[in-house]
């Protein structure tokens, strides 16, 4: 079987994309989209451990993340839409009213 | 003796009426209250003088405690009077001459507006003056002592709308600061030392736990001597008192002549056993006393205020007292002392009363040809000039006399030639004075002129006194019969401590012809410098003008005071003030002020850089959150 | 396998929780109503009423013995119920302070009660659960309600920017949170905290490594919700753009949340790291408390200053942290409770201000107020001295506690930094009161004469609080030392 | 004598408060009435603690104690009573305040309700301060009393600068204080250690004997906060500002009551709690106290503002208090305490004095004035007096004060007092050479020339001060007395240190300082 070093490997980078592309990606839902893949590389930790710990919670918390990232989702796109009304764009460095 | 408070009572109990009430009174009312309550301690003091004859000559000590005064762990000040022959003669010249000033004052100050304050200043002056000869300790002396500077302060300033005036009572106060600074530490080294600031306990304890010449003793005397140069005026920290003069005459009279400034001889004779165990300071004061003598009577030489003439004769005699208290003579330092209580005050009441007759003229080259228009005043003015040049017999001859005798017995050979230069010195100026103002033609301007008057009996009634006390004053203490020196005797027990310690028997081993010499030469001097003066200012007025332009240099160093005022001015005074200029620009406002300003000032400037970090590009804070993260993580598994 | 009954039995101590997610969902029914939407009367209504219904549900819970739910995922101890009271009062008076504030930014106000009313069952969610998924839910549970609530004055662009901000970081922080819960499982197999506790105690754990990483991430999750330098870059902007009532909510709830949480992991489950990373979270704490004061200084937006003094506010408390110790933690939960009181004091006088004089938190609108509105202006000055820790606030007592915690475990020096920080802060909070105390030359035309009755009690709720907590806390100050006991 | 069997310091320190309760239900225009309640209420207080001074035993212990649980949870009590340290200064508060409310009769015109309210919070806070025997209480009140003061300098100020002034005065006074409440939670901590007791009760605090190293840190600590409230010498610059831009009614009770907290907390805590840290800084104190006398007497010379200069003197006075209480012997600490009471009462009334003139002139630059004593006779007699008091004319007050300091300071280090003794010669020359600007002369402005003399009621809130500055002068030991036990009992603490081995303890914390540990 696949040693569990090479999945969190796996979810480690899948992480470290995401990330990368929070902070430099500048449209909004592509951020979001990052944040999902971070979410997601989460869960595939999570299933990498419980597989290799033998024990199924891991599995089950998966579906916990997955609803709430569906929920995240729901939101995000909400204010992005929102984001989109006020700003007429959603690049992510036009929302820059607030600062100092 | 439990009553003799009231001798200091009655003074400020008419301080106290005059003060609270007096502007409601009629000024009569109110000089004769003043002059009552004097008249009354005067009564109190011979009624307590008979109290005390009464005791026998070794056991006239009497310590009245009334009440404890400060109380703070060992520090505990009974305040009370001490009652011996030395507070006695004191007490008692203190209030007659006053008493006698009272009443002169009545007349002269009618016209002030000031009429009611001026009396109650002069009262708690009295009030003061009592305290501080009757003290039984150094801090209750202390008061006194501070309390007649006040006094002073509050009299010279009495005009307080001429700036010369208020300005002149300042600086007496601050220079009489200076000196009461010293009269604190010698306090202060003096509790130190003993525990105690009572009098008598002190000057028991004294002699058993120091032997003569200890270092302890020295610098308390010297400090205590401080005090006494700056409230008698002595060298270096006479400059207050020719200023002095810008008081009413009265109080120049009073305070500046007979009574305050010789506040300082009277302390230095109360303390005579420490005197006597510091034989350096008593060098000290007797080489202070003679220079003063000399040094001031230079400047009176050439003076033509009349007051300030008499000032300056009056810094040169106190000079005298020192002196007689520096080579151990205190007795004959007290004789002076009264003595020139008597025709010094004198003299000052005549320039009054010549000023009161020219409306306050006192520049003397204004005058000239008075005897005629002022026989008392020219009289009066006679014999005080007489007795303060040392004529026989009047008083000034024998008190002086006795110093110089004292000096030169007590082979301080210098200090004794000092004198008689000064001696000579004042005959000449109080003649060239005398000269001026009542013979020559007359120089006064025809206006004031026309109503020249003699003084009505309130003013010529002190006069004649003082004039008659003047004459005979000295008689209760005639050279060569040791019998008949009755104050002498009547001092002795205060002194004869400090006499043993210095081991001195005085006028015992000398011989008659000794005494006569120097007192037929002493007199010589004087007359000598009459003559001086007749022959420049009667016989050949021209001859002090040549003088004058032939020796210009000096002449002006002496008419400017050896320019000692402008000296103190730039080396004390001006340094001062720039410094504390300096002090609260840099230090105060620019270092100190500025560190609290500045670390205000640093926290708002880090915050307008700090800020900036929020730089609204949510990316960017991404970035920082992740970076912390990071560093997080690194730190936490290494 | 436990039965229904048991689950009936369980939702007993589940009963806030209940309570508040009704009463979300009456008025989200109710409001379909059109007849309804306009004023947010009807809202308020439910949800207070909601909130006071929670409120007395707690009477119940409390000195119930201590006991896990739903198979542990949830717990009921004083702590819980502690910090489910500042949560509930929180509720309380921003539903207050919101009348009338909400109403005029054209906002679904009905939605806005029902949201905060979610919001706050997830926090007490939050402080319930012991176990880390059940953590992570409530979490986003309550974040979710707040990105919405953030952003609800749809037309505002500040508003929505600070939504779109709040909700990027904050999603980006839930996710290293979650990646940290992963490593976290990794090493223990279970997510529960009591098993954890006695897995890492018993050193039965499968790589220390994956331990410290996932306690790290974790670490960093919660410290974006507790505005930690440098987790706090968003907190200023967010709350300056947020509805002021929103901001004073998220300053007071998400903090007790989220330093709940904090001490369930840190302070009970993994002790150990408390004490291996004791430097790191000195630093935090100095740099957090430091950063935040020093910031605010210079700011003229009040909301923007308060939200710089709430990040030095989590400063001092974070002092309590790094003491550690069951007193620590007890101030801990005292400061959470008086920083309520006086912080959503400050900002309900905020919101008064900006009904009186329209949207202005600029500080200049104060001038003089202290003299037009004296009461109300000394209702400020007291929530200011409160947060400067003057007494007899309770702020300072709080204050106090913290730091006296820090000084039993022998911090010296962070409590002297501590200090030196207070006092700098106390200059921007007098800047307030100065200009309070000025009069303006220039008369402030004002929009709405008289201030909402709400709004009025709710300042008197949380200046009654702040003052009550200052002269008489021994007991709430013995009921938060004993809570922390687990 | 019996004790008194009721709790009458509680009733003095809040008292007041029934003043503000019935001034807050006051109409906002009748002033007179809210002056009028202000005015009974602190007279009322005053001779309600008058029985503290016949009833009080010249005893070293603390009496009319109370005591009641507080916060026992951290071992916080209510607790107060006074001894002969304290006794004085309570008097004292409860005195000047009166008078305080009879000199803004006319000052404060806007605002009177908002100004009494302050006020009487302010009194409050004050008798607290000098009552309070638990560490928590007494810090408590320290704190309390900031922000009426603030309110008092910010709002009623002279327009000018009284923001700065405020907030440097309250972050000043703060930072200080911070710094006290880290020493008194250090304090409180060890005393634990030691006895396993929590309490900040200020009795059992005393019992136990501190190691050096502690007493070192805890004396700056405490010291620094007391410090800056004197305040002594370089940290004095507040002090100027805050008083030439606070009302006159502020700047009286500032100099007469809140200066002689700092005072009064180093005799009650740094002398009583860490002896041997006094010890060792004793000269240090010494020193800058001595600076201060001076220094702040350079300053007096070259002020241009009355009230400058009158808060630059006291400084100065401060000085000379600090120095009597670090001469660490019967004579300087009695003379300091005397001393406190002193410029209370001399300082005070300048400051009431210059309000006078102030209200009547509108300036308080000295070149404004000059001649006053001519259209002001009764003014100049009255500031006469109170400025001998001040120079320390024998006879008045002050010198009872400086003459026991410099005694005491002489007996300590010969050249203490010697160098002390040089203040009093520029006293003198300051505050005489300010009266004759101010007084003296012809009246140069014109302005000057019809200004009207005090009205009764002005004079009769002096003659009281005047009478007290007499008294003691006359008669300080009616005071001495009653603080003598006390003070003893402080001084017996001192004569059983040997300064030696202070020293050497000093120099091996100097040693840790530098860095060599050993």
């Amino acid at each position: 079987m696949i040693p569990l070093s090479y999945l969190l490997m796996l979810s480690a980078i899948l992480f470290t994309i995401g990330v990368l592309g929070v902070l430099f990606k500048r449209n909004t839902i592509v951020i979001f989209m990052s944040i999902e893949l971070m979410l997601n590389s989460a869960n595939l930790s999570f299933v990498a451990f419980s597989r290799y710990l033998g024990n199924l919670n891991g599995q089950v918390y998966v579906f916990f993340v997955m609803v709430v990232a569906a929920a995240e989702v729901a939101i995000g796109l909400a204010i992005i839409v929102n984001m989109y009304k006020n700003f007429k764009s959603i690049s992510a460095d036009r929302a820059n009213l607030l600062k100092w | 003796m439990k009553y003799v408070w009231l001798i200091v009572f009655f003074p400020f109990l008419g301080f106290l009426i005059n003060g609270f009430f007096g502007r409601h009174f009629k000024r009569e009312v109110v000089a004769t209250i003043a002059a009552c309550a004097i008249g009354l301690a005067f009564v109190c003091g011979i009624y307590t003088l008979f109290d005390l004859l009464k005791l026998p000559p070794h056991s006239r000590v009497v310590e009245v405690v009334y009440f404890d005064w400060i109380k703070a762990g060992k520090l505990s000040i009974p305040a009370g009077f001490l009652i011996d022959p030395l507070t006695m003669v004191m007490v008692l010249v203190v209030s007659g001459v006053s008493f006698l000033i009272h009443i002169y004052a009545g007349e002269y100050m009618e016209e002030d507006p000031g009429y009611v304050r001026f009396f109650v200043y002069l009262n708690l002056f009295v009030s003061m003056m009592l305290t501080l000869v009757m003290a039984n300790n150094f801090l209750l002396m202390f008061v006194g002592w501070e309390g007649v500077g006040l006094c002073s302060y509050l009299l010279i300033g009495f005009w307080f709308e001429k700036d010369s005036a208020s300005n002149a009572g300042k600086k007496a106060f601050i220079v009489n600061r200076v000196g009461d600074f010293g009269f604190l530490v010698g306090m202060f080294i003096i509790f130190s030392a003993f525990h105690t600031l009572n009098f008598r306990e002190v000057f028991e304890k004294a002699p058993e736990m120091f032997t003569v010449g200890s270092t302890t003793i020295t610098l308390a005397t010297l400090c205590l001597f401080l005090g006494a140069t700056g409230k008698s005026a002595q060298i270096p920290l006479y400059v207050w008192l020719p200023d002095a003069m810008e008081g009413p005459t009265p109080v120049s009279a009073l305070i500046h002549a007979a009574t305050m400034v010789t506040a300082g001889v009277y302390m230095m004779a109360r303390c005579s056993v420490l005197y006597a165990l510091a034989p350096f300071s008593l060098g000290v004061a007797g080489t202070i006393g003679a220079l003063t003598a000399v040094f001031a009577a230079s400047m009176a030489l050439v003076q033509v205020d009349m007051k300030r003439v008499l000032a300056y004769s009056t810094i040169s005699q106190i000079g005298y007292m020192v002196l007689g208290c520096g080579v151990g003579a205190f007795a004959a330092g007290i004789f002076h002392l009264m003595t020139h209580a008597f025709f010094k005050a004198l003299l000052f009441l005549g320039a009054g009363s010549v000023s009161h007759a020219l409306a306050g003229e006192l520049d003397i080259r204004k005058m000239g040809g008075l005897y005629k228009k002022l026989p008392i005043t020219h009289i009066t003015f006679l014999s005080a000039t007489l007795a303060i040049s040392g004529i026989i017999p009047f008083a000034g001859f024998f008190s002086k006399d006795e110093i110089l005798f004292e000096t030169f017995i007590g082979h301080h050979y210098i200090l004794y030639l000092l004198g008689i230069v000064g001696a000579l010195m004042t005959a000449f100026y109080m003649f060239r004075l005398y000269f001026i103002a009542f013979h020559g033609e007359s120089r006064v301007d025809p206006e004031v002129e026309k109503h020249i008057h003699e003084p009505s009996w309130r003013m010529a009634l002190p006069l004649c006194v003082l004039g008659i006390l003047s004459l005979i004053g000295g008689w209760i203490q005639l050279p060569f019969f040791h019998n008949l020196k009755i104050l002498g005797g009547f001092l002795e027990p205060v002194f004869h401590h400090a006499h043993e310690i210095g081991g001195m028997e005085h006028g015992t081993e000398v011989g008659m012809w000794l005494e006569g010499a120097l007192m037929a030469l002493s007199l010589v001097v004087a007359l000598m410098g009459i003559c001086i003066a007749y022959n420049f200012y009667i016989k050949n007025p021209e001859l002090p003008k040549r003088l004058a332009e032939k020796f210009v240099g000096l002449y002006t160093l002496l008419f400017n005071k050896y320019y000692i005022d402008e000296l103190y001015q730039k080396i004390v005074v001006r340094p001062l003030y720039n410094l504390s200029l300096g002090l609260s620009y840099v230090v105060d406002q620019h270092i100190i002020d500025a560190a609290v300003n500045g670390t205000g000032k640093g926290m708002v400037y880090g915050s307008s850089l700090l800020r900036r970090v929020n730089t609204g590009y949510v990316q960017f804070y991404g970035l920082i959150m992740f970076i912390g993260a990071v560093v997080v993580l690194l730190v936490n598994i290494f | 396998m436990i039965s229904g009954i048991q689950y009936l039995k369980d939702s007993v101590g589940f009963l806030p929780f209940l309570i508040l997610v009704v009463s979300g969902l009456i008025i989200l029914l109710g409001s379909a109503e059109t007849a309804r939407r306009e004023s947010g009367r009807y809202g308020s209504g439910v949800a207070i009423v909601g909130t006071l219904l929670a409120m007395f549900s707690l009477y119940f819970l409390y000195g119930l013995k201590k006991r896990a739910l739903f198979n542990d995922m949830l717990i009921i101890d004083n702590f819980s119920l502690f910090l489910t009271a500042t949560i509930l009062i929180a509720t309380l008076v921003v539903i207050l302070i919101s009348r009338n504030a909400i109403a005029k930014d054209g906002a679904e106000i009905n939605e806005y009660y029902m949201l905060l009313l979610f919001s706050s069952a997830g926090m007490i969610l939050m402080v319930q659960s012991i176990n880390l998924i059940m953590v992570f839910l409530a979490l986003e549970i309550f974040s979710l309600g707040i990105y919405v609530l953030v952003g609800i004055t749809k037309q505002k662009k500040v508003s929505t920017e600070a939504s779109l901000k709040y909700l990027l970081l904050g999603a980006f922080a839930a996710a290293f949170f979650l990646y940290g819960l992963t490593y976290i499982y990794g090493a223990t197999g279970t997510l529960d905290l009591i098993k954890i506790a006695k897995i890492v105690s018993e050193g039965q754990v499968t790589s220390n490594t994956y331990l410290v990483l996932g306690a790290s991430l974790v670490l960093c999750g919660i410290a974006f919700k507790i505005a930690l330098v440098p987790f706090h870059m968003w907190t200023p902007d967010v709350y300056e753009g947020a509805p002021t009532p929103i901001t004073a909510y998220m300053a007071v709830g998400v903090k007790a949340a989220a330093f709940a949480v904090f001490i369930r992991v840190f302070g009970h489950a993994l002790p150990k790291f408390n004490i291996e990373w004791n430097t790191l979270l000195w630093i935090l704490a100095v740099l957090t408390m430091t950063v935040g004061n020093i910031c605010a200084l210079l700011q003229d937006s009040l909301k923007r200053l308060l939200a710089y003094s709430s990040i030095a506010h989590a400063g001092y408390i974070f002092v309590a942290i790094v003491a550690g110790s069951q007193y620590g933690y007890g101030a801990i939960l005292y400061y959470l409770l008086v920083y309520t009181f006086m912080n959503l004091g400050a900002f309900g006088v905020v919101v008064y201000v900006e009904n009186l004089l329209g949207q202005k938190d600029n500080i200049d609108s104060f001038k003089g107020f202290g003299f037009r509105r004296p009461v109300i202006g000394l209702c400020m000055a007291v929530f200011l001295c409160s947060l400067m820790g003057l007494p007899p606030t309770g702020g300072f007592v709080a204050k106090f506690a913290v730091f006296s915690s820090a000084i039993k475990a022998g911090y010296v020096w962070l409590v002297i930094i501590g200090v030196l920080n207070s006092a700098v802060a106390a200059y921007y909070y007098l800047k307030v009161i100065v200009v309070m105390y000025t009069r303006s030359e220039t008369a402030v035309e004002v929009i709405s004469p008289k201030g909402s009755i709400y709004n009025g009690i709710g300042l008197i709720i949380s200046l009654a609080g702040t003052l009550m907590l200052g002269i008489l806390p021994h007991k709430v100050l013995e009921i938060a030392i004993k809570a922390v006991s687990l | 004598m019996h004790e008194l069997n009721f709790p009458i310091l509680s009733l003095i320190t809040f008292f007041p408060l029934v003043g503000i309760i019935l001034i807050a239900f006051t109409e906002r225009e009748d002033e007179y009435l809210q002056k009028w309640i202000a005015f009974w209420t602190t007279l009322i207080n005053f001779i309600i603690s008058l029985p503290l001074f016949f009833y009080f035993k010249d005893t070293a212990k603390f009496q009319f104690v109370e005591k009641i649980n507080w916060i026992p949870s951290f071992g916080i009590s209510y607790h107060v009573g006074i001894d002969g340290i304290s006794l004085l200064l309570v008097l004292l508060t409860t005195f000047l305040c009166p008078i305080c409310i009879a000199a803004c009769w006319s000052d404060i015109k806007d605002k009177v309700k908002e100004f009494l309210i302050c006020f009487l919070f302010l009194e409050v806070s004050m008798i607290g301060v000098f009552c309070a025997l638990d560490m928590f209480l007494f810090y408590i009140f320290w704190e309390l009393m900031l922000i009426p003061m603030f309110l008092l300098i910010l709002v009623w100020g002279a327009p000018a600068r009284r923001r700065y002034a405020a907030i440097k005065f309250f972050l000043y006074t703060m930072a200080g204080s911070m710094m006290m409440l880290v020493g008194i939670l250090v304090l409180y901590f060890y005393n634990a250690k030691v006895t396993g007791e929590y309490t900040f009760d200020l009795l059992k605090l005393m019992k136990l004997d501190l190691p050096f190293h502690l007493q070192y840190w805890l004396f700056l600590a405490f010291g620094i906060a007391f410090a800056i409230k004197v305040p002594m010498f370089p940290f004095h610059t507040w002090l100027p500002d805050a008083h030439t831009e606070a009302p006159t009614v502020g700047s009286v009770i500032l100099a007469g009551v809140l200066l002689k907290m700092g005072t009064y907390g180093f005799v009650r805590f740094n002398l009583t709690l860490f002896p041997n840290a006094s010890v060792y800084f004793m000269q240090l104190m010494a020193i800058l106290a001595i600076i201060g006398i001076i220094y702040g007497a350079f300053m007096c010379l070259v002020q241009k503002d009355l009230k400058r200069l009158i808060a630059y003197s006291s400084v100065s006075h401060l000085g000379f208090v600090m120095l009597g209480v670090f001469a660490l012997n019967m004579q300087g600490l009695s003379g300091g305490l005397i001393q406190m009471i002193n410029h209370g009462l001399s300082t005070g009334a300048l400051f009431l004095l210059v309000g006078m003139i102030y209200e009547r002139r509108h300036t308080r630059l000295i070149a404004e004035f000059g001649g006053l004593a001519k259209p002001l006779p009764m003014f100049a007699t009255l500031f006469m007096i109170v400025t001998l008091s001040s120079i320390g004319l024998p006879g008045l007050n002050g010198f009872i004060g400086e003459f026991l300091i410099m005694v005491g300071a002489f007996r300590a280090k010969w050249w203490f007092g010697v160098l002390a003794a040089t203040g009093v010669i520029l006293a003198a020359w300051y505050m005489l050479w300010m009266y004759q600007r101010v007084m003296f002369g012809k009246v140069t402005k014109k302005e000057n020339l019809n200004i009207k003399d005090l009205v009764p009621r002005e004079i009769s809130l002096l003659v009281p001060l005047i009478v007290f500055i007499v008294w003691i002068g006359v008669h300080p030991n009616t005071f001495l007395s009653k603080m003598e036990p006390s003070i003893k009992q402080i001084v017996l603490k001192y004569e059983k240190i040997n300064k030696k081995q202070v020293d050497m303890a000093g120099i091996n914390i100097l040693k840790i300082i530098k860095g060599e540990r050993s």
